[in-house]
C-alpha cells in the first residue's frame, strides 16, 4: 500500500470518526453534559488592557467571589484561559498583542466586551490611538455597558455567557 | 514563626462570610445611583441640552412615532441613549432644565447584541426593574453580613 | 546592595553580551499590568529594564482640545480610576482659577472629605494588587478588597458612582452629603482603624513581607531629588514634601495631619509611608467631619474661560498631580497638560530595578504603585 | 498677596535678570506662586543649570508643548519646581522657549535635570521637537510602526474628531 493510499485510507478513516462523534455529541444528555462543564470552568485570561481592569479586580475580590461559579483568579497559561475579557480601551498598540493572545487561546473561547470603550470606544471614540470597534478583531459574545461596569454588572454579563454556552452547538 | 500571622488567620474562620451571593442576594442601592436614565415624556420640552453637554455625544434627539400628543413637545423629538458609548455621568440629569431625566438603580444592561444598546425614548421611560433588598451591616467583631433592608423603612 | 548605580542605562541600545537574554514582562503578565517591561536578564540577575509604555495611551490631552470645560471632566478622570477625585480636582482648579470661581466653604469641606476617602480606597487597592498580588500575598488581597468594597458603597451614596465620580466641575461638588451619612462614615472609620491593625499583624510586620522588603530598591535622598519622582516614593526616600502642606487646597489649610516620611528609601519604608497616610486620613476625614461649616456647596460657574494660562497641583495618592490649562476664551481649553503622579515615578524604574535577583522585580515594581493608565494618559 | 510672598518671585526675576540680562526675554509673575520667564532657546543648558544650582530648582515636573499655528510658532515650556528648598517649594517657574515650526529642535536638560528623560521622550513624540543630546531620544507613546505626524499639533485634525 503506496503513501497515498495509506494517507487517503486514514483520511477518509478520521472523517467517518469525526462523523460519528457529532452525530453522537449533537443532541440529547452527552451534548448538555459537555456544555455545562463548559459552562463551569471559564477561566479568564489575565490581561488588562485599560481602567476598566479596577472593576474586574473589584469582582475578583471577595465580595462577590467568582469562583462560585467556576471562575478562579489567574490562570497564568494561555491554553488554560477559555474566557477573554477586554476590559477597557483597546489602543492599536494593545490591539497587535490582543489578537495575539486571541490566537493562542485554546478554542472553544468567548470574548466578553466589558465597559464602553471595549463596545465601541467611549469617552475615547474620536481619539487617534483607539480601536473603536473590537469586533473586528474578534468575535464578541456579551457586550457589557458601563464606564466601568460594576462587578455585579460583569457578573451578570458571565450568567447571561453561561445561558448562551448552555445552549451552544458543541463543535460550533 | 509564623504564629503570630496563622492565629490572625485562624481567628477568621469564625467571622461571618463576606461573600455575597450575588444572582440571589442583590444591594439595595441609595437612591441617587447613577445607573441607566429614566425619561419622563411628559415632561420634555425635546430642547436637546443632554445631547450638547453629553461628554461622548451619545445623546441624539430622535422623532417619536406613536399617537400620544405631547403639548410642551409639538415636533415629538425625545433623546434616544446609546448605551454601548454613555459613561453614566448623568450630567444630562444634572443640565436638563425642566427634570425631566432621572437616576434609576438598573446597572445589568449587557446584551448578545450592540445594537440592542440603542435605547429608544419609550423603553427609557418604562420605570425600573432592579429589585434589591439587601444592605451590607458592620459588625465590629463579626466581619460584615449582608441582611434584608427592614421593609418599614 | 546595589553599587552607586549611574545614570540609568536603558536596555534597547546597549550591546547585549552573550550571557546576557531578553525577558519581556509583557502586556500578558500577572504580575506587570498594561506595561511591558524589556527585562535584560543575566541568569537570575537582572542587567537593566527598559518600560515601553503606552499601551493606554489614549490622548486625552489631544481630546481634551475638542471638549467643552464641564465635559472635560469625565475622559480627563479616566486616567487613575482608583484614585478619581484627585485628578478631576486638579484639572478644576486652575480652570476655577482662570475663571475666578471660588468654592464655597462647605463645598471646600465636602471635597476634602470625599478626596480622603479616595485616598484610603486608593491604598488600599495598592496594597492589594501591587503589594498583595504580585508578592503573592492572597489573604491581603482579599481583606484589602472586601473592606475598600465598604468604602465605596459610601462612595456610591455621596456621589452616585462607584469609581468615576465626576464629582466636582468647576464652582464645587454637585452633591451635598445625604442625611446619615456621617454616622455611617464615623462608623465605618472606627470599623477600619481596627481593621488596619490586623492588617500590621497579617502583613507588615509578616516576617516573609519584610525579609522581601526590606532592603530591597533602596533609593537615596539625592537620588530621590535628582530624578524628581514624587509622592510615597519621595517620602520613603526622606524628603518631606507634601502639596497639601506646601501649596493647602480645599479645607487643608485649617485640618493638623503630619506628613509621614522614612529615612531608608527601600520599598518597605514605601510601604510605610502608605499605611501611616491611611491613619492619617482617616484623622484627616475626622476632623473636618466636626468642623463642618454649613451653607451652599457650590457656585455657578461660567461656561467660558478668559485667556490665559494657570496652573493647579494637588496631591493625590501616587503623587503630585500638576495640571496646567491654556484658556483662550472660548468653551474648550486651548491646551490642558497633565503631568501625573505613574509618569515622574516611571524613571525610578529603570534606575531601581537594575542588578536585583527577578524575583525583585515584582516588589520593587509593586512598591512604586505604577498605574500605566495614568502614566500613558 | 502678603509683601513677603512677592519679593522671593520678584528677587528671582531681579536674579535672572542680571545674570542673563540679554538671553531673558520676557517675565511675568501670575497671581501666587507661578514665575514664567522666556528665554532665547539656544541658552536652555546655562540657564537650567543656573537655575538648579544658584536658585534651587532642583527637578523638572514636567516639559509641555504648545503650538500657536496662527503665530507660526511652537512653545517649549519647562515646569521646575523645588524639593530640597523648603522657602521656595510652593513657587513653581516655567521657562519658555519659542521655537520655529518647521524644525523644532532644541538642546536637551537631560544632563541637568535627571528627571527629564521621559518628558522630553514624549514631547519629541508628540510635538517633534528634536532634544540634542537625549541618551536615548525613542518613541514612547503610539504604536511602534506609527508613521503618521506628531498628533499634538493643532493642524493634525482628525476626521471623527468634528470641528474645533
Amino acid at each position: 500500500m503506496s503513501q497515498e493510499t495509506l494517507q487517503d485510507f486514514i483520511g477518509a478513516w478520521i472523517g467517518k470518526m469525526s462523523e460519528i462523534v457529532q452525530t453522537v455529541t449533537g443532541s440529547g444528555p452527552i451534548k448538555y453534559l459537555i456544555n455545562w462543564s463548559r459552562m463551569y470552568a471559564l477561566w479568564p485570561v489575565h490581561i488588562t488592557t485599560a481602567c476598566c481592569s479596577a472593576e474586574f479586580g473589584a469582582m475578583m475580590g471577595p465580595r462577590l467571589d467568582p469562583e462560585r461559579f467556576g471562575m478562579q483568579a489567574v490562570a497564568g497559561g494561555l491554553r488554560q484561559c477559555d474566557l477573554l475579557i477586554v476590559e477597557g480601551t483597546v489602543t492599536k498598540k494593545m490591539a497587535k498583542r490582543l489578537k495575539i493572545v486571541y490566537e493562542q487561546m485554546a478554542k472553544p473561547r468567548y470574548v466578553i466586551a466589558m465597559g464602553d470603550c471595549a463596545c465601541s470606544g467611549g469617552l475615547f471614540h474620536d481619539s487617534y490611538s483607539i480601536v473603536n470597534d473590537v469586533h473586528k478583531l474578534f468575535p464578541v459574545d456579551v457586550y457589557v455597558p458601563g464606564c466601568p461596569p460594576r462587578p455585579e454588572a460583569l457578573l451578570s454579563a458571565i450568567v447571561k455567557l453561561r445561558e448562551k454556552i448552555r445552549r451552544e452547538e458543541v463543535f460550533a | 514563626m509564623f504564629l503570630g500571622e496563622m492565629y490572625e488567620g485562624i481567628k477568621h474562620i469564625f467571622k461571618r462570610t463576606f461573600t455575597m451571593k450575588y444572582p440571589y442576594q442583590k444591594l439595595l442601592l441609595p437612591k441617587g445611583f447613577r445607573g441607566r436614565h429614566l425619561l419622563y415624556m411628559d415632561k420634555c420640552t425635546g430642547c436637546g441640552i443632554c445631547a450638547w453637554i453629553c461628554p461622548e455625544r451619545c445623546i441624539s434627539m430622535v422623532p417619536v412615532t406613536n399617537d400620544k400628543e405631547y403639548p410642551q413637545n409639538p415636533e415629538k423629538r425625545f433623546p434616544q441613549y446609546w448605551y454601548a458609548r454613555c459613561c453614566f455621568c448623568h450630567f444630562c440629569t444634572d443640565y436638563c432644565p425642566t427634570g425631566a431625566l432621572d437616576y434609576t438603580p438598573d446597572y445589568e444592561l449587557a446584551e448578545y447584541d450592540r445594537d440592542l444598546l440603542l435605547w429608544s425614548p419609550e423603553r427609557l421611560s418604562r420605570p425600573t426593574t432592579h429589585i434589591g433588598e439587601y444592605q451590607s451591616v458592620i459588625h465590629d467583631n463579626q466581619g460584615v453580613t449582608y441582611e434584608p433592608v427592614p421593609k418599614t423603612k | 546592595m546595589t553599587a552607586n548605580p549611574p545614570t540609568p542605562t536603558i536596555a534597547s541600545n546597549e550591546a547585549k553580551e552573550p550571557s546576557t537574554m531578553d525577558v519581556s514582562v509583557g502586556p500578558q503578565h500577572p504580575g506587570s499590568g498594561h506595561v511591558r517591561l524589556l527585562m535584560r536578564v543575566d541568569g537570575d540577575y537582572i542587567v537593566s529594564i527598559d518600560p515601553d509604555i503606552g499601551y493606554v495611551h489614549r490622548g486625552c490631552e489631544k481630546i481634551a482640545e475638542y471638549r467643552n470645560y464641564v465635559s472635560n471632566i469625565p475622559h480627563l478622570e479616566r486616567p487613575c480610576i482608583i484614585d478619581a477625585i484627585h485628578l478631576n480636582w486638579a484639572y478644576v482648579l486652575p480652570v476655577e482659577e482662570l475663571q475666578g470661581v471660588i468654592v464655597p466653604p462647605r463645598g471646600q469641606y465636602i471635597s476634602t472629605i470625599a478626596a480622603e476617602m479616595n485616598r484610603i480606597m486608593s491604598h488600599l487597592y495598592w496594597l492589594a494588587i501591587n503589594a498583595g498580588v504580585f508578592s503573592g500575598h492572597t489573604t491581603i488581597f482579599m481583606w484589602a478588597f472586601g473592606d475598600r468594597d465598604l468604602f465605596i458603597e459610601l462612595a456610591e451614596w455621596l456621589t452616585g458612582a462607584r469609581l468615576t465620580y465626576s464629582f466636582l466641575p468647576p464652582g464645587g461638588p454637585r452633591r451635598d452629603f445625604p442625611s446619615g451619612f456621617e454616622q455611617k462614615l464615623a462608623k465605618l472609620l472606627d470599623y477600619f482603624e481596627k481593621r488596619l491593625v490586623e492588617y500590621d499583624r497579617m502583613f507588615l510586620s509578616n516576617p516573609l513581607v519584610v525579609a522581601r522588603a526590606k532592603g530591597i530598591g533602596v533609593l537615596k535622598k539625592k537620588d530621590a531629588i535628582k530624578l524628581g519622582v514624587t509622592g510615597p516614593v519621595l517620602r520613603g526616600s526622606g524628603v518631606e514634601y507634601d502639596v497639601r502642606k506646601v501649596e493647602p487646597y480645599g479645607a487643608y489649610a485649617d485640618l493638623e495631619f503630619q506628613i509621614p516620611t522614612f529615612k531608608e528609601g527601600d520599598s518597605y519604608s514605601r510601604y510605610l509611608v502608605r499605611f501611616e497616610e491611611m491613619k492619617q486620613s482617616i484623622s484627616i476625614i475626622r476632623q473636618a467631619l466636626n468642623k463642618m461649616p454649613k451653607g451652599p456647596i457650590a457656585r455657578k460657574a461660567p461656561l467660558v474661560a478668559p485667556e490665559g494660562e494657570a496652573i493647579g497641583r494637588v496631591e493625590s495618592s501616587r503623587g503630585e498631580i500638576t495640571v496646567m490649562v491654556i484658556g483662550d476664551n472660548s468653551d474648550k481649553p486651548y491646551r490642558v497638560k497633565i503631568m501625573n503622579g505613574s509618569f515622574r515615578n516611571l524613571i525610578a524604574l529603570p534606575y531601581l530595578i537594575r542588578n536585583v535577583h527577578v524575583a525583585d522585580m515584582p516588589i520593587i515594581y509593586g512598591s512604586l504603585d505604577y498605574w500605566p493608565v495614568e502614566a500613558d494618559r | 498677596m502678603s509683601q513677603k510672598s512677592t519679593s522671593r518671585e520678584e528677587t528671582i526675576i531681579e536674579k535672572a535678570k542680571s545674570r542673563f540680562p540679554e538671553y531673558i526675554k520676557e517675565t511675568k509673575i501670575d497671581n501666587n506662586r507661578r514665575v514664567t520667564i522666556s528665554f532665547d532657546k539656544d541658552h536652555v543648558q546655562e540657564i537650567a543649570k543656573w537655575m538648579r544650582d544658584d536658585i534651587g530648582f532642583d527637578h523638572l515636573k514636567g516639559i509641555a508643548g504648545v503650538d500657536y499655528p496662527t503665530h507660526k510658532k511652537l512653545e517649549v515650556l519647562y515646569l521646575a519646581g523645588s524639593f530640597s528648598k523648603p522657602e521656595i517649594q510652593d513657587i513653581i517657574v516655567t521657562l519658555k522657549a519659542e521655537l520655529p515650526k518647521d524644525a523644532p529642535t532644541i538642546s536637551s536638560v537631560v544632563s541637568i535635570w535627571e528627571s527629564a528623560h521621559f518628558h522630553e521622550r514624549e514631547a519629541f513624540e508628540m510635538f517633534g521637537i528634536n532634544f540634542e543630546g537625549h541618551p536615548d531620544l525613542r518613541k514612547l507613546l503610539t504604536l511602534d510602526n506609527w508613521d503618521g505626524p506628531p498628533p499634538m499639533l493643532k493642524d493634525i485634525k482628525f476626521p471623527e474628531m468634528g470641528q474645533r
